[in-house]
């Protein structure tokens, strides 16, 4: 699955996304720390379709899942 | 101008910054409405913020668009239920780079009386500020750039 | 742009509708001050009231101008004093016959912050509504005419 | 003393100013209640050198006096 990859954390990751295969929002996570260096030290949150979750949920591999630093609109 | 009340997701971004003359032009078009008596407009100017011996020269707005829009939506939607007087609303948010003393952001709300537009425009974008994915890098005179972070 | 910091007496009226484009001039004018992150304007728009089978197609507005500008000169000292972080604040309001859907009044503040331009501008409004001797003859469709007043 | 009139009273009265002498500010509106038919029925204010006054004040004939109806700016 594409996830992708947002302001200061794609400039962190050098991408603006990342291609994994996670089958729940916690393994994502967990792969996103490995894969971005330095990610536990920015806020983000995870939006799956276009919200955002905070629990663990089940991925099916066809969600559009995002990470997003904090906003900075307006 | 009635098109608001339809669910359908509006563009709210436009490339570079936002001309005041668009802001005058916006203003023209709700002379039709003689329903109107009260305009609120908020307008967001980057600033040359200064601190630590650091000046912003600019912003770099980018933003997750699909679902910027499909929040803007569902505030939209609210505010016109909260205000159902309200009769019209307009949000515009600039991408790209923006220089200090540019435009990047207007919200702007029309009303029989003034309650209705004064506190949907604050309400609005303080949803905005807290709900869209817009993301800003502050770009620096001396070279460099840091992270715009949104409060609160 | 600093002139407001001064005790000279501003005169705030202009003959005729306050024109969109002149709102957009006033706004670009601001752009070399980069200390300012946040205009709040609002604009009065003439209303088609109807009521009793009575339309307003226009309001004549008159004022005791020597006494409105000495007001409005206060209530302009006393907001810089209640919000020291504004930079600018701009008040027109328009005397003679103007249309429904013509503007009449403008009320534009700008500061660093939003919350200084907003709270202004609503205290601003509010004070010249209720201190400032402008009158207001509604003028009927059907013809005669009716005196508005404002309340509370 | 040159007085003043706007607005609806200035339409009551069927001219923009009245010339009267008046000592006090309560002798004054006694004399506009005489001159200007149906004022008692106008919610109004009288200004002295451009402040509203309230109580009876005494009145030397140079000040600047005006009769104001309900306010309707903005």
């Amino acid at each position: 699955m594409r996830i992708r990859l947002f302001g200061m954390i794609a400039e962190k990751a050098g991408t603006d996304h990342l291609e994994v295969n996670a089958g729940s929002l916690d393994e994502l996570r967990a792969m996103l720390a490995q894969r971005i260096q330095g990610l536990d030290g920015i806020r983000h949150a995870i939006a799956v379709d276009r919200r955002i979750v905070q629990s663990d949920i089940v991925l099916t591999g066809s969600e559009e899942i995002a990470v997003l630093p904090p906003f900075a609109g307006g | 101008m009635n098109e608001h009340r339809h669910h359908k997701v509006k563009d709210i971004f436009l490339d570079g910054a936002i001309d005041p003359a668009f802001v005058g032009t916006s203003i023209a078009k709700h002379a039709t409405r003689t329903d109107i008596g009260a305009h609120e407009i908020f307008l967001g100017q980057v600033r040359a913020d200064e601190a630590d011996g650091r000046r912003v020269a600019a912003i770099e707005y980018t933003a997750y668009r699909e679902m910027a829009l499909e929040r803007m939506t569902v505030i939209r939607e609210e505010a016109f239920g909260k205000w159902p007087e309200m009769t019209c609303l307009h949000v515009h948010h600039s991408l790209g780079i923006i220089k200090a003393g540019e435009l990047c952001f207007m919200v702007f709300a029309s009303a029989p009386h003034r309650s209705a537009s004064r506190e949907a425009v604050s309400w609005v974008v303080d949803r905005i500020k807290a709900e869209l994915p817009i993301f800003g890098k502050e770009m620096l005179e001396q070279g460099g750039h840091e992270w715009k972070v949104n409060h609160g």
